[in-house]
């Protein structure tokens, strides 16, 4: 019995935690309120070329790091944890695509993104689908040229800055994945005001778009469940890290402002808030780290533990946020003030593959209770 | 035991009614349904109607512009609004009328009411609230932007922050502190201040859903006459806290018409989602609706009290409480009705940041995703949820004080 | 606009109050908590002789008082306030159909309930059926020496001590009301354990029970409704005095119970869980006062707002039952304590006549949401 | 990170499966299917085959009667139990085995284990805890029991209440204060006495479910020798608190696979309501689903660290805050789910009052009304809910003091 990480694992954690710290943390957070949504591709590159976190679970024959996903989870919980504004989450789950295709495609494109040269998102959900509906309305079609792909994809995160997206698009043989350039032809990006100002997120059109195929129809369906289950894992990490920000960003307030002459961490109403959230962020941390132990051991019931660690983050992420704003009181409510990016994040990454409510359903239906 | 409007009340409402669709452009479709930019204009525009045909302040005396009828007219006057899918004029009333106004014709002289009343009534002048400053939040008496009375009146140095509508005010109602030895409760002053001097400076503070309605006010030096102490020096905190229950109290009624009308727009967005026939919904939704109702019955229950000149005390903090409670519960069920849609403000944002968005208002995620944010503020501002307990508990309640720190 | 009981109101409120103060009060609990339940016909004779309680509503020309329903309705909320554990609310819900008849047998019944001689119950649900279900699997028939009643009713209360029962029979022509007393042939009476100490319970059978009829087929079924409606809001009633009296129950002894060197009261979490509890109190008070007023005022929505009461009266004599056996810690979770009474009877009459679930379902179907 | 049993500890899990399998009648349907009267006989004799077999405290040491094998081995026997609807031993074992054994072998003396320890371990001796008193609820410290030492050893007098199984008992382990002068927590000290002299006497408390598994024990000049004291003289605090920590820890992850028991019994309670397919409940019932995994992840993460010899700490108050208020949820549900039936107790009581009912058990509304009711009082004992979330925060969350009293 061992439900601890091992120390390379605890050392990959603060070496990713003091990174973002310094390169990503709360200036950047500060200026993403100020002027808004940047990338900034130093960071990004210094990211994939000195700690290889873009590529981490991809085989070092193909230029990762060739770690497994407990690995990859630690990583997005301390992104979680820093809101790393960048397109990190976007661009892994298009390497899960990738890593699953023998292509030269995608050798290229896996070598392209560790060397943090390369963006990359998913364009998975139509716009009226859920995130679980495995059938799409976007079509490819074979021409002697290649796949040419139409079609109409939604809330693709980090669209404006992704500079190639894996599609999942239907063929006359079945679901397939393709890789697709932001700059060929038919590809119209369209910008939408996300809530999550850290994560931008827009809408893909495709018309006659010319994309390569990645992996055709006798396995893309098993990497898009393989794919579903990691990503929900992934969004979980991340909440959980936003939980535990936002409840240390109250606790950290409530040891330092006064009122009534005592700082009003004293006082129990405040503590009762914090040590409910608390025992929520504990809870949706083991099960998050269950859920990520379960798919790196290849354990077939990963997605519903999937399942259950998503809504278990979601509703702790946004209870933590929640109360941080109300800890703070109006300062708390303000624009100037970073509280509200964690609420629009729990949110928002709560919606993002799957609601709790959604993932709540998939349960009962997985263990048909 | 009859919780409707008595009969003479039923027939003002059915006049103001009539004069209402006299006012309004044929297939009118509610304020929620103008394009955004066009909803200040439209509000102004309603207002000097309304000022016009007499029905701003009814329930005020006749000598100061009212019209010297009762609180009942007055709710009656604000509940038809919202069912004809009108705004309750402006927020900057709120303060000027329902707040200022009120204050004054408790607290004010004679001369004072005459003086201030009329432009408050006519819109001519507009007012704002200054009581929370960056050290005073839930603990409202230790504010400390202090007076000094000088030979030309009240001298003023400090600052406040969450004063609504400031930079669109010409006066300000402000605590102040006069006497800074007496006990922190004792030393306090209400002063009305005009906001249009070279002492005051204004910065507005934006909120986390994008707009900016609240200020930053810094007093240096600024001066205001010795006859605009509302209420008597150091009887301050009396005053306030009187005039913090207008804030809370009075609206309950006409406040749950506008949360009926959004509840209708929830049921519409959950048939648009084909979320309609699910249980779960279905619950959360009848839920809702009995709280909305029970909203607007103790809003009646306080407005009967008020009839018959009975205080509303920290009852008042109940209906806030309650609301604002609700709301949070309300805005979390729409983000869940949204469900992936949640992800992306589309369509048109509230015209109205505090409680529900605008009657008549679409389905759109912007304005739900918009309200889900105001709405936490609402369990923040005019006293936290948690200080709103802490006085029911102690005043309705009984329960005991915390011990004094040693 | 007037949300205010007048004086006469008020003084029939102060006078139940006082009577069951001294005659069924905190002694009364205690002995049903020692000696088990045990009915005092002392008191419910003098109930009925000097306050006339049980035929208030009733017209004085049939030996009533000839009051409304509001006035019936504080009589409720003081019940539940004392918990009195005489069979006030089966009486007078069978009274109810009675007065819908004209018949002599009704005449008599009513005369002897006003007399305090008569204790009677209503029979409605069958065991397989929910409270809502307008039909019946029980018969009556016709025979030339009057009607026969056959068939099994589940959850009736104050079964144990009822001298008669109107009984909710389906008759060739439709369903209709009978009356038949408890020593007729092929009664048998069931005691079942009641979750509400205070309130027995039973399955009634009856097999060719030779029963009066009282409501036929043309007017049953709108007598059903309306009962239904009056049970729901005096069940809510009931709930909100219950609910206040735990309240005040709570509130007492956190003023009087010292830990730490203090009264408990005057810790924060315990004040939010009364402050809590205070609102929800108030909000069913003013939901079940008004859904009465609609009631006694003929109006047509009085079914909805019946149910709207019945949920958040149930919900909040839930919360407040349970947050005083919290308060007390210990000795709140005790037999000898009547802490559990309150909660036993938040939780049975929450579900005698609709949970708040099915109530909040019924709304939404009502209104159509 | 492997949140599994080691291979060891799965193969000792399967051999103690197959003595199971001897010991069990065929056809074996759970300790839950038992009628209610053969159940204590049946849990003793359990019992006594697990002390025959060598299962019971088998991460004691040798030289006390145990097998000198790990907690991992110790949470592998308990859940073997409950997935073969076999109950944990006794209440009283909690007491003697996992409160008072875990205290001897961390403070006692090597007499003292030697003294105690077997005995325990075969159920010859029988042990209670005096904590908690009338006037010292939540406030432990405040204990006012006295003992003080003569020439035949320790003098107590005083009171104690909610010690459970006391009447079953033949030992009691006391906070009693030694020293009136000391400050609060430094006068307390931790006695052993025996149960059966004429200085005690025992009176059983019924519980509001109707049983009656708590007693107040009152102690009149009782007597227990010198070298009873377990810990030090004036150490009470820290032994008893220390104590504490086992009652709370240890089990979360066994009690876990009690509840997913109980939550499959409710899902084929809501197939027998026609409720299985409505989307409220499907909600509720999934959301419980993934909280009883918490629960055992967090037992396993315990587990984790008391292999490694670190200490819990305040952690064990999340735990018991995570289970008990789950277990009000849990229950509600179930009311629920019985709608009108929650109005009749019917069928089979529980066999047990501490958490979930045993494993087997039908799905009769008695059972269900009962736990209802039980569940109420886990969110009280070993500390109400309202103190081990403060505990939290201060501890965990290094959250101010509240200011002393003047």
């Amino acid at each position: 019995m061992d439900f601890t990480f091992a120390q390379e694992q605890e050392d990959l954690r603060d070496a990713v935690r003091s990174f973002l710290r310094k390169r990503a943390g709360a200036d950047a957070r500060r200026e993403l309120l100020h002027t808004g949504y940047a990338f900034d591709r130093e960071v990004w590159r210094s990211m994939a070329r000195d700690l290889g976190l873009q590529t981490l679970t991809v085989p070092e024959e193909r230029g990762g790091s060739g770690a497994g996903f407990l690995e990859s989870m630690i990583v997005f919980e301390e992104m979680g944890r820093e809101l790393f504004s960048g397109p990190f989450f976007s661009t892994v789950l298009a390497t899960w695509v990738l890593d699953a295709s023998a292509s030269d495609a995608a050798n290229t494109a896996l070598q392209q993104v560790a060397d943090g040269d390369l963006v990359l998102t998913a364009a998975i959900a139509d716009e009226s689908g859920t995130w679980s509906a495995p059938g799409t309305a976007t079509r490819a079609v074979a021409t002697p040229d290649g796949h040419r792909v139409t079609g109409a994809k939604a809330r693709v995160t980090d669209l404006p800055v992704a500079d190639a997206f894996v599609v999942w698009a239907q063929t006359a043989e079945g679901p397939s994945w393709f890789l697709a350039p932001a700059g060929a032809d038919g590809v119209e990006a369209i910008a939408e005001e996300s809530l999550d100002l850290a994560r931008p997120i827009g809408t893909l059109r495709l018309t006659d778009t010319p994309a390569t195929l990645i992996v055709g129809p006798g396995q893309a369906a098993a990497v898009r469940e393989s794919v579903d289950t990691r990503a929900c894992v992934a969004l979980a990490a991340e909440l959980v890290g936003t939980a535990q920000a936002a409840l240390d960003q109250s606790v950290e307030w409530s040891k330092s402002r006064h009122q009534f002459g005592r700082p009003i961490g004293s006082f129990q109403a405040l503590k009762h808030l914090c040590a409910d959230a608390l025992v929520e962020v504990e809870a949706a941390r083991v099960l998050t780290h269950y859920a990520a132990w379960a798919i790196a051991a290849g354990q077939a019931e990963a997605p519903v533990l999937a399942s259950m660690a998503k809504q278990a983050a979601a509703d702790a992420a946004a209870q933590a946020a929640g109360n941080n704003i109300q800890i703070h009181g109006g300062i708390g409510a303000t624009w100037e003030h970073e509280a509200h990016l964690w609420l629009r994040r729990a949110k928002a990454s709560g919606a993002l593959f799957g609601s709790p409510r959604q993932h709540r359903a998939r349960i009962s239906d997985l263990l048909s209770a | 035991m009859n919780p409707v409007f008595s009969t003479p009340v039923q027939e003002f409402q059915r006049e103001f009614a009539e004069f209402l669709r006299q006012v309004l452009p044929a297939g009118w479709a509610g304020s929620g349904a103008l394009p955004h930019d066009e909803f200040p204009a439209f509000a102004a525009d309603l207002r000097r109607a309304l000022y016009e045909g007499g029905y701003l302040g009814v329930d005020w005396p006749t000598e100061y512009g009212g019209r010297g009828l009762t609180p009942e007219h007055q709710v009656a006057v604000a509940e038809q609004l919202t069912r004809m899918k009108l705004p309750q004029t402006s927020l900057s009333d709120v303060f000027g009328m329902q707040m200022f106004g009120s204050t004054v014709l408790a607290f004010g002289t004679e001369e004072q009411k005459h003086r201030f009343l009329p432009g408050i009534l006519s819109g001519e002048v507009k007012w704002c609230q200054g009581y929370s400053e960056p050290q005073s939040g839930s603990d409202l008496a230790s504010v400390s932007t202090a007076a000094v009375r000088g030979a030309d009146g009240w001298h003023i140095d400090g600052q406040k922050i969450w004063t609504g509508t400031a930079h669109l005010a010409d006066w300000i109602f402000a605590l102040v502190r006069t006497d800074p030895e007496a006990p922190k409760h004792r030393g306090l002053t209400l002063l009305a201040c005009p906001l249009r001097q070279p002492g005051i400076e204004i910065r507005q503070i934006r909120q986390m859903w994008g707009e900016a309605e609240f200020n930053e006010v810094f007093f240096t030096d600024a001066v205001t006459a010795d006859d605009n102490v509302i209420g008597g020096v150091n009887n301050g905190w009396r005053v306030a806290t009187a005039l913090l229950e207008h804030e809370r109290g009075g609206a309950a009624a006409v406040l749950a018409v506008r949360f009926e009308e959004e509840l209708d727009r929830l049921c519409e967005l959950a048939r648009e989602h084909r979320r309609d026939q699910d249980s779960d919904i279905r619950q959360r939704i009848a839920w809702c609706r009995a709280r909305v109702l029970a909203m607007k019955l103790l809003g009646y229950k306080a407005l009967t009290r008020s009839l018959r000149g009975q205080p509303i005390g920290a009852e008042a903090a109940m209906t806030k409480l309650y609301w604002s409670e609700y709301h949070v519960v309300l805005t979390d069920l729409a983000m869940d009705i949204l469900g992936d849609e949640a992800l992306v403000l589309r369509g048109r944002r509230p015209a109205l940041a505090d409680g529900p968005d605008a009657p008549g208002a679409p389905t759109d995620s912007a304005g739900w995703i918009t309200t889900f944010l105001t709405s936490r503020s609402s369990r923040i501002y005019a006293g936290t949820n948690q200080i709103q307990r802490t006085l029911l508990a102690e005043s309705i309640l009984g329960m005991p004080r915390e011990p004094r720190p040693a």
